[in-house]
C-alpha cells in the first residue's frame, strides 16, 4: 500500500487519485470490496477519472459512488431512478462513460422499470448492482432479490421466488451481463475492465454480503455460502488491447475462449469444469435456470454481445460532445423561421 | 315569406359561427379546416375548436369554427350554422342552434321535421352527389366532406379561390390530391347553386384585411418550434394527451431546423421514455449535465414527476416542463380543456418547495416561452414549468408570424476549464452551491468539464456548499433559504402581467392562459353594457409586483380560470391576503372553453347585485 | 473549593438533559434506554430524541435524555451532562454543554485539558472494568454500555431497582441477559462511588409520582396498534426511514391481536410492494374492494403516491396514508425531523383536489388518530393522509395508556345484497355516485357482493351518478361540485382543535403536531416573561370554525411550525384571508425538533421590538 | 346469434348476460375479438359474473372490460398500474377471480414494473394483454413491443427490441403464460378456459392488431402477418373437470398430452409439428428465444406450473371474504389494549 503510493499508472496517476472521500458503509460490508476492485481497475486501465461520470439511487449501495474517483462528476438521484438520470446525462457527452450503481432494492424492486428499460437502450456505461438480497439502508427489509423462506423478526418470512437480476437483463437484451461475488477481487476486477470497454451498458450483479442484516451462512448472499457454493464459469482475464492478435471469437483454442470487444481488447476465458460460451444468449438462459434450480452462485461473464449498436449510434447525432455545442449550432437561423411563417399563413 | 328568411341585406357579415357535428375517425378536420382556412385567406378573423371525444373512431365529434369581423377568438355558445353529418347527434345538436340559425344536412338523415321544420334547413345529398364524382372507394369519406365544404361555400359565398388556395396548402406538395378534393367542393357548389335558396342564410363572408402577414397554427406546434429556437437539445417524453404532438412536431421539423449546420447530423435528441418518471429522470440527467432539456406531458405525466421535480428544485438543475393540461383530477376528461394543475405545480413534491411557472396566452407566446423558458431555467438553475392547455395546444389559432428571439441563449452560469483554471489561480475554488455574486444563485459546471478543480457530486441529499453531502443542521438551513431567496429573484425574470386598460375602471378582470381570449372579448362587451373593467392576464409565477397593485388599485377584481377550487385566485391571496377581500372567483369547470357570454352573465349578475 | 463544585443541597433536581455521545451501530440505545426508562420508574418525567445519521454504523449519533419534574417532553438546546464514548465528537460536543454541566467520559479518550479542564469531567476506564467483568468478547460493547449505565446511576442517585427493573422490562423474557447486565451497571455503580466524587455533580434524581400508569412508547408503534384496533384488514408499504417501523411494529404484534378468535388465521394482511406507486396502488384496489387499508411511508414515497391519490379522490375510494415526515425537499435529511408536507398533501395530484388531513400531536393521538382514520375515511369515502413526523414517530415518549376505541367501528355507507334487494323492491336503484341523503355522500358497495343489481364499474375518468363513462360537461361538473362540498363536511367529523388558555391573552400561539410539546412549555415561559399567550394546537384538514375563531378571537398570532414556506398559516390564510394579517410565520427547519428556548427568544424578541 | 338469445348455459344465464355496453373501439380492432372470445368462454364455463372482478389500466385495450361482463364489478385504474389496484382489491374476497386487461404499452412500457412482481406474487387472475405493439388511444406511437426498423412519420423509426411479453412473465415466475392471437378465436377461448381455472395468475399475451395505426403487412402486429405466420405449439381444448380422468401430466400418449390444472380440470393439447412441454420452463426459454430470433408468431400455452402456491397462501388469512369479517372478529378485545398498556409500562 504504501509503495503504491509512490507508483502511478501510464497517465501519471497514482491509486490514491482514484479513491473517494472515505467509505462510511459497515466495516465488511460486501460494497467496500466492490468499490476497491472498482478503484484497482480504473487505475490499472489507464482511465481518466474525468472520463467518467457516476450515477446512483438511494441505498448503502448507492452510496458507493462518493467513495471513489474523487475527481468524477457524479449524481446520487432517487431511489429507483438511477438509470433515467444516467441516460440524459451521458447524452450530453458522448465521449463520457457511465457509472452506475445500485442495489438489489434500487433496481430489482422500485427500480425494475428503469433498469429493464435501460438495458434495452445500450447507453455507455456499467452498471453494478451489489445484490446483499436486502435493504441495508432501512435496516433490513426483503428486497426482490432475497430467497423465500427467511425469517426476519419484524418482516415475517419472505414470500416470493427471488428476481435473477442477470435473467432480467438478458431478457431485456443488455450486451453485456456477469455476475460475481465481492469475496472474488480477481474475478470482479476482470470483469470490470471488461466492461469499462464494452460498447455499450455491461450489468455486473455483485453478490455482496450486507454484514449488519443479512450475512446468515445458509443465505445466498452471505460470504460464507459464496466462498462454499460460488462457481466460476470460467477463469476471467482481461487483456488490453495492444498486446492482443486480433482474433475474433476465437473459440475453442484448448482450454481457452477468447471474445474480443469492440476496441480489440479482448476477455480471456480460461475454461474449468465445463465450457460456457457467453456469446451465446440461450445457453445464458440455460445456464441462469440451472443455477436457479440447484441454488448454485455461479459468476463470470455470462453473456456478452461483443459489437451492438449504441444508443447514440440510433440518433444520428454530431459526433462531438452536445453540452459544447455553441448558439451559432443549436438556434436555427432566422431566415428559417421566417420560412417556417409563411408556410403557416 | 318565412319568418326566418332574411333580406339579403340583412345577412350578418363576418360574425358567426359554424359547427360540424361529425363522427370520428372520419377524416373530417381536412374539410373543416379548410373552410376555416379558406375564411381566414379571405382576411376574415377566425377560430376553429375540435372538441372531441377520448377514442379514436365511431363517437361523436364537434368542430366550431368562429368567424369574427372583431377578431374576437373566444368561444361562442350558439352555433349559427350546423353542418350535421352524424345522425346520432342531430337532435342534441339542434338545441344548441341560435335563433336565427341554419342547418345544412345529409340528405342520409332523418331531419325532425315536425319539431324543427321552421329552421332554415338545406338537405345535401352527399352520397349521391359522390356517386356522381366516380369517387374511388378508398376516398369516400374524404370526399363526401368536401360536398359539404361546397355547399357552406356557396351558401356563405366564400371566395372559391380561398379554398383552393387552403385545399393546396392543406395537400402540399400533393397537387393531384389538391384538385381532385376541389373538384369535388366546385361540384358542390354548383349543385348547390342550382339547387339551394342562398337567401334564406342570414350569414355571408366578405372579404377583409385583418389576417394578411398572420400566420395558423395550433399552440403545441408553437411550442415545439419555440423550443427548437431555444436550442433545445435534448427532449425525453412519454405520450399523453394533449401534450403528444408537441413533441411530435418537434419529430417532424427535427430534420429540417436541426440538422448541424456544419456536420449535417442532428444538434438534438428526442427519446421516447418508457414513462413519465423516467422522460422527467433523463431530462434532468441531462439539464444537469449541461443541455438544454424539456418534456411536455398532462396531469397524469406531472403527478408522476413530483419525486424527481423536488431533486430538480433542490439539486437545482435546470429542466423545462411543457404541461399542457386537461381536466382533471386523475384521467378526467382527457380531451377537454382546463387550468387545473396550477396548484399542484407551483409546490409539486413534499417538502418546501416552489417552481417557477410560465403560463402562455396565445400561440405567439407558446413560441417565446418554448425559448424563453430555457433562459429562464438555466439563469436560475431551477425547473421551470410552463402551463398551456388542450385548447390552446390543440386548436387551430390564427396569430402573428413568430418573432425570431429577440436575445441570445442565456446559459447561466455555466463554468468550463479555463474558468476553472482561472479560479484556482486566483486563489480561489469552485464551490458548486455557494452564493458568490449576492445573487443566491451559484455557479455551476457540467460533467464532460475535464479540469479536475470543477468536479463535483450532486445529489437530493442535504449538502455544503461544496455539495458534500452534510446532516449539519445550520448548513441544511441557510442553503434552503437560499433557495427561498432565489426563487423570488425570479420574479425579475418572469414575464410581467399584460394589461388592457378600461376607462378609469374600477373592477378588474384577472385571468392567465388562453382564457385572455374570451375575458378580452368580455371586457368588451361588458363596457357596452356599462360595465367598465381592467384587464390583466398573469403570466408567470412567482408574481411580480405589478400583479399586486393591480389589485390594490381595483375595488374588486374577478380571478377568472378553469379550475373549481379558483387556484389562481388562491396563489394571488397567499401573496398578498391584505388584498384578497377584493378577489372574487369565476371558475368555469365543465372541459369545455370558456366564452366571452359566461364571463358577461356571471359579471353582470354580480354587479347588479350590488348595485340594488 | 473549585467553582463548579455544587453543594449538594444546590443540586438541580429531576430537571436536567443528559446526552449520549455514541457511534451508532454500536448498540448503545439499549443503555440509553435503559438509564431513561430508570427514571421513568422512579416517577419523573423523561423525554427521550435520538439524533442519529443516514447511515448504519460507524456515524456520531446522540441520544438526549430530558428529565423534567415539570413534564417538559421538548428538547434542550444545552446539555448537563454528556456521556462522552465517541472520541470523533467530544470536542463538538462540549460546545453544547450548559453553563454548569458535567462531562463523563471513557477514559480511553484524551480529554482536552487545556480547554476545557475547569469544566467537571470523569474519565471512567471502561475498557478495564468490561475485562475485569470477564465479559464474552461478542459482548464487549454492550457490556461496555452498561458501564457508563452505572455510574451515571451512582453520580446521578438513580434507584438501582429501577435500573434493574429496565433492564427487565428490556429483555423481556431472558433474564440470563438482564442480570449479566444487571451486573456489569453494579460492578460500575460500585467503582464509581469508589473511585469518583459525587458532590462535584450539580444534578441529580429523587423519587416522584409523575408518571404513575403511564407507558412509555413512540408515536409509530402507537400508529401500529391504533391502525390494529381499527380493524386494518389490508396494508401495503414500501421501507422508508422514519415511517417503516409503523408497519414493522405492525408485523410483529398481527399474530397477537389480529389471528381470529374463531380460526386463528390472520385477519389482517400486510403486503411489502415494490415500490410506493404499488403500495398505493394495492391499498386503493383493497379500500375499493370494501377493506380497511393503509399505508406508511414518507416524503419520496408520498410524492411518488401523487397519481394514484387522485384517483382516490376522484373515484371516492377509502384508504389511510400515514406520512411520517421527515426533512425535504427531495431526500434531504432522512434522519431528521420536519413538518414540510402540509401543502404538498393538502392538494396532491393534478386537478383540483383537496384531502382530508389528520395531524398528531402526540402518541396517544397516533394511536387514536389510527383507528378514527378508517371511521372518517370510509364515513367519507375519500384518502385520509396522517402528518406525522420523524421525532413523535421515533421517539421514545411516556403517555397516557392507549384509550380502547370509545365508538364502534363507522364503515360508512355501504349496501350489501339484502340492502340492494330492498331497494330494487322499493323500485329503486343503485347509483354508486348519487347524492341521496342530501349529505354528498353516496352510497357504495364492493366486489363480492353478489346482488347484480349493486354492481358498478369504477373509473379515473368523468362518470355520471352510476358510474357509467360521460364527458358530459354538467355531469363532470355537478360531480366535481358534489366533491367540493362533500370536503365541506368532512369539517364536522374531523378532530378539532386543542386550546389551552392562558390569562385573557391577547396573543395566540398555533402549532400542529409534535411541536406542540415546545410550543406549550414556551407558553408557561412566555407567562413567566410576563407574555401571555393561548395555545391552539390545529388537529385536522379541513380547518372547522374554531380555528377561525381562535385567530379572530387574538390580536395576532405565531404560527409556529416545522417548515421554510409556513406551510400551516400558507393554509390558514387560504381559509381565512382576512385574518392573515395576524399571522406570524415563525418556521423552524434546521432539522432538529424544536425547543421552548427557540421560540421564547423569537416570541420575545418580537414582541419586546413591538413594545418599543 | 338469434338463436343464442334464447340458450343458456348450466348456470341459466344467456350469452347476452356476459355483453357489457357497445364496444367504443374501431371496428376491426382486434381488441374487440378478443372481448368476444372472453364472453364466450365465460358462458361456456358457466362463471358467474358476479364471481369475476375486471381490471384495467389505460388504453384502447383497457377499455375493453367495460363492453362483457355488465355484472361483474371492474375498476379502470391508471396507465400501467392495473396489477397493484388489482391485487389490492382481490385480497377483499378469496372467492372472486381477477380479470385483468392490459395493452403493450399499460403493461410493458410504463407497467413493467407493475407487470413483473405481480407475476411473482400469484393472485387468482387472468391477465391478458392485448398487444398491437404501438399506442393505440394516443393515437400511434411506439410501444415496448414495437418492432425495429418501423417508421412512422411523427415518430421517426423505432429504436429497440422489443420486449417479449410472455419471456418476461416467465422470468418472473408467472404460473401460466401464453400467447394467442386475436385472429385465432377458437385457440383464444380454450386458453382464457384454461386460465380461468388456473390457481393463479395467467398471463396471456394475445397480438391483437391496430387496424387505426398498426396493421401494416409488414408489421408483426398484423392481421396478415399473423396469419402467415402464426405456428401454433399445439391444438388446444379444455376439458372441464368432470370429464376428465385424473392423468397428471401424462406425457407422451401418442399425439395428445394431457396438462392437469389444480381442479382437475385439464388442457389437452394436441401436438403438431414438434412436440413441446409447456411445464418445462427452460423449454420454454429456448423456444421464445428462436421465435424471436425467426420473427415467428408461436402462439399456445408455453408454460404452466399446475398448481403454485397462490398468493394468500402465503398470508396464513381466514377463509371467509376478507371485506365481510364484522367488527368483532377485526378489532382486538379491550383487554388485550389493557395488557399491552401495561407491558409499555
Ligand atoms: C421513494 C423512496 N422510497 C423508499 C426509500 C427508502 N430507501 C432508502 S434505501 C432503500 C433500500 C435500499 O436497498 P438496496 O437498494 O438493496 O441497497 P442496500 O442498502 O441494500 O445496499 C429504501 C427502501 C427512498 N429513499 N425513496
Ligand atoms: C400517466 C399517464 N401517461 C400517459 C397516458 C396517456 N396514455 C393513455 S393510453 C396510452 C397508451 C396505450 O397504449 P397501450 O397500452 O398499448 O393500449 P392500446 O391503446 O394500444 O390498446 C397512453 C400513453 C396516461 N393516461 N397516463
Ligand atoms: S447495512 Fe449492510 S449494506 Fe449497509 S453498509 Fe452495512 S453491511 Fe453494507
Ligand atoms: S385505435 Fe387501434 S387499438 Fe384503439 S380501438 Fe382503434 S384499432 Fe383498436
Ligand atoms: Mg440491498
Ligand atoms: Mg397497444
Amino acid at each position: 500500500m504504501t509503495d503504491e503510493k509512490k507508483t502511478t499508472n501510464a497517465i501519471g496517476l497514482t491509486r490514491q487519485e482514484y479513491q473517494g472521500s472515505p467509505s462510511t458503509l459497515c466495516k465488511g460490508c460486501g460494497h467496500n470490496a466492490i468499490v476497491n476492485q472498482l478503484i484497482q481497475a480504473c487505475y490499472e486501465l489507464d482511465l481518466r477519472p474525468e472520463d467518467i461520470v457516476k450515477f446512483s439511487g438511494i441505498g448503502c449501495s448507492s452510496k458507493a459512488p462518493t467513495y471513489l474517483l474523487r475527481n468524477s462528476f457524479g449524481f446520487n438521484g432517487l431511489h429507483g431512478r438511477m438509470p433515467s438520470l444516467a441516460l440524459g446525462a451521458l447524452f450530453a457527452d458522448r465521449t463520457l462513460l457511465g457509472l452506475g450503481m445500485s442495489g438489489d432494492g434500487d433496481t430489482a424492486s422500485i427500480g425494475m422499470s428503469q433498469f429493464k428499460h435501460i438495458c434495452r437502450r445500450n447507453p455507455p456505461m456499467l452498471y453494478i448492482v451489489a445484490n446483499n438480497g436486502v435493504y441495508g439502508l432501512t435496516k433490513g427489509q426483503f428486497s426482490a432479490t432475497t430467497e423465500p423462506g427467511v425469517r426476519f423478526k419484524r418482516q415475517g418470512t419472505s414470500r416470493y421466488q427471488p428476481v435473477d437480476i442477470c435473467l432480467e437483463a438478458l431478457a431485456s437484451n443488455a450486451s453485456f451481463v456477469a455476475r460475481s461475488f465481492a469475496g472474488d477481487p480477481k474475478q470482479m476486477r476482470s470483469l470490470f475492465k471488461a466492461a469499462f470497454r464494452h460498447k455499450g451498458i455491461a450489468v455486473i450483479d455483485i453478490i455482496s454480503p450486507c454484514v449488519s442484516f443479512f450475512n446468515f451462512a445458509q443465505s445466498l448472499h452471505s460470504y460464507e455460502y459464496g466462498m462454499q457454493h460460488e462457481i466460476p464459469l470460467h477463469e476471467l482475464e482481461f487483456v488490453p488491447n495492444e498486446n492482443t492478435p486480433l482474433v475474433l471469437k476465437d473459440f475453442e483454442k484448448g482450454t481457452v475462449r477468447e471474445v474480443q470487444l469492440h476496441d480489440k481488447s479482448s476477455i480471456r476465458l480460461k475454461k474449468l469444469d465445463k465450457d460456457y460460451d457467453p456469446t451465446n444468449r440461450w445457453e445464458a438462459f440455460k445456464m441462469l435456470q440451472e443455477a436457479e434450480e440447484k441454488r448454485l452462485m455461479v459468476t463470470g461473464l455470462i453473456y456478452l454481445d461483443p459489437d451492438p449498436p449504441l444508443i447514440f449510434d440510433r440518433y444520428n447525432l454530431v459526433e462531438e460532445p452536445l453540452n459544447r455545442l455553441p448558439e451559432e449550432r443549436l438556434r436555427p437561423s432566422r431566415e428559417s423561421l421566417e420560412a417556417l411563417n409563411r408556410s403557416m399563413m | 315569406m318565412q319568418p326566418h328568411q332574411p333580406q339579403e341585406d340583412q345577412k350578418k357579415i363576418n360574425d358567426f359561427c359554424i359547427t360540424f357535428c361529425n363522427e370520428n375517425g372520419t377524416g373530417s378536420s381536412t374539410a373543416n379546416t379548410c373552410v376555416m382556412r379558406a375564411i381566414f385567406k379571405m382576411g376574415i378573423p377566425v377560430a376553429g375548436r375540435n372538441i372531441f371525444p377520448s377514442n379514436i373512431k365511431g363517437l361523436p365529434t364537434w368542430f366550431t369554427v368562429r368567424v369574427s369581423k372583431d377578431g374576437y377568438l373566444g368561444r361562442l355558445e350558439k352555433d349559427d350554422i350546423i353542418v350535421a353529418v352524424n345522425p346520432e347527434t342531430l337532435r342534441k345538436d339542434l338545441d344548441f342552434l341560435s335563433n336565427n340559425g341554419i342547418v345544412v344536412y345529409d340528405a342520409d338523415i332523418a331531419y325532425p321535421e315536425e319539431s324543427h321544420g321552421h329552421i332554415p334547413h338545406f338537405a345535401v345529398p352527399i352520397r349521391r352527389l359522390v356517386t356522381e364524382l366516380n369517387t374511388d372507394k378508398k376516398l369516400i369519406n374524404y370526399i363526401g366532406n368536401m360536398i359539404y365544404v361546397g355547399v357552406l361555400a356557396y351558401l356563405l359565398e366564400i371566395d372559391m379561390r380561398a379554398v383552393e388556395e387552403a385545399l393546396v396548402f392543406h395537400f402540399k406538395g400533393k397537387t393531384d390530391a389538391a384538385r381532385l378534393n376541389y373538384n369535388a367542393v366546385v361540384y358542390a357548389a354548383e349543385w348547390a347553386a342550382a339547387n339551394l335558396d342562398r337567401s334564406r342564410v342570414p350569414f355571408a363572408v366578405r372579404p377583409m384585411d385583418k389576417t394578411r402577414g398572420c400566420i395558423m397554427t395550433d399552440g403545441n406546434h408553437a411550442a415545439a418550434l419555440g423550443t427548437l429556437y431555444g436550442g433545445c437539445q435534448f427532449s425525453a417524453w412519454y405520450p399523453i394527451t394533449p401534450a403528444s404532438s408537441v413533441i411530435e412536431d418537434m419529430n417532424e421539423v427535427l430534420p429540417q431546423l436541426r440538422s448541424d449546420p456544419l456536420t449535417g447530423k442532428m444538434t438534438c435528441a428526442v427519446v421516447q421514455a418508457e414513462d413519465e418518471l423516467s422522460a422527467v429522470g433523463m431530462i434532468i440527467g441531462a439539464g444537469w449535465a449541461g443541455l438544454r432539456a424539456m418534456t411536455a406531458t398532462s396531469g397524469p405525466g406531472l403527478s408522476l414527476m413530483a419525486e424527481y421535480l423536488g431533486l430538480a428544485y433542490y439539486a437545482e438543475v435546470p429542466v423545462v416542463i411543457w404541461d399542457v393540461q386537461r381536466v382533471g383530477p386523475s384521467t378526467g376528461l382527457p380531451t377537454r380543456t382546463a387550468q387545473c394543475d396550477l396548484l399542484f405545480a407551483a409546490n409539486i413534491s413534499h417538502g418546501d418547495t416552489q417552481q417557477v411557472i410560465l403560463i402562455p396566452g396565445s400561440v405567439n407566446e407558446c413560441f417565446d416561452f418554448g425559448w424563453q423558458a430555457f433562459d429562464i431555467a438555466e439563469r436560475l438553475q431551477t425547473p421551470v414549468l410552463v402551463l398551456s392547455d388542450l385548447d390552446l395546444g390543440m386548436n387551430l389559432w390564427m396569430a402573428e408570424p413568430f418573432q425570431y428571439p429577440e436575445s441570445p441563449m442565456d446559459r447561466g452560469k455555466v463554468l468550463w476549464e479555463e474558468e476553472i483554471t482561472r479560479l484556482v489561480q486566483e486563489g480561489r475554488q469552485f464551490s458548486r452551491y455557494k452564493d458568490v455574486d449576492g445573487d443566491d444563485i451559484p455557479y455551476r459546471t457540467v460533467p464532460g468539464n475535464r479540469n479536475p478543480a470543477g468536479v463535483y457530486f450532486a445529489r437530493g441529499t442535504g449538502h455544503d456548499e461544496n455539495a458534500r453531502y452534510s446532516e449539519d443542521p445550520d448548513t441544511w438551513e441557510s442553503n434552503l433559504q437560499r433557495l427561498r431567496r432565489k426563487y423570488r429573484h425570479a420574479r425579475k425574470l418572469v414575464p410581467g402581467p399584460v394589461f388592457r386598460r378600461g376607462n378609469h375602471a374600477r373592477i378588474g378582470l384577472i385571468t392567465s392562459g388562453s382564457t385572455q381570449m374570451p375575458v378580452l372579448e368580455a371586457q368588451d362587451v361588458l363596457a357596452q353594457k356599462g360595465i367598465d373593467t381592467d384587464f390583466m392576464r398573469i403570466r408567470a409565477l412567482p408574481f411580480n409586483a405589478d400583479v399586486i397593485e393591480f389589485i390594490n388599485e381595483h375595488d374588486h377584481c374577478y380571478v377568472i380560470e378553469l379550475n373549481r377550487d379558483g387556484q389562481l385566485k388562491e396563489m394571488l391571496t397567499l401573496e398578498a391576503p391584505h388584498l384578497a377581500y377584493k378577489l372574487r372567483q369565476l371558475s368555469h369547470i365543465d372541459g369545455m372553453s370558456l366564452t366571452a357570454d359566461w364571463i358577461t352573465r356571471r359579471i353582470r349578475e354580480q354587479e347588479n347585485a350590488c348595485n340594488d
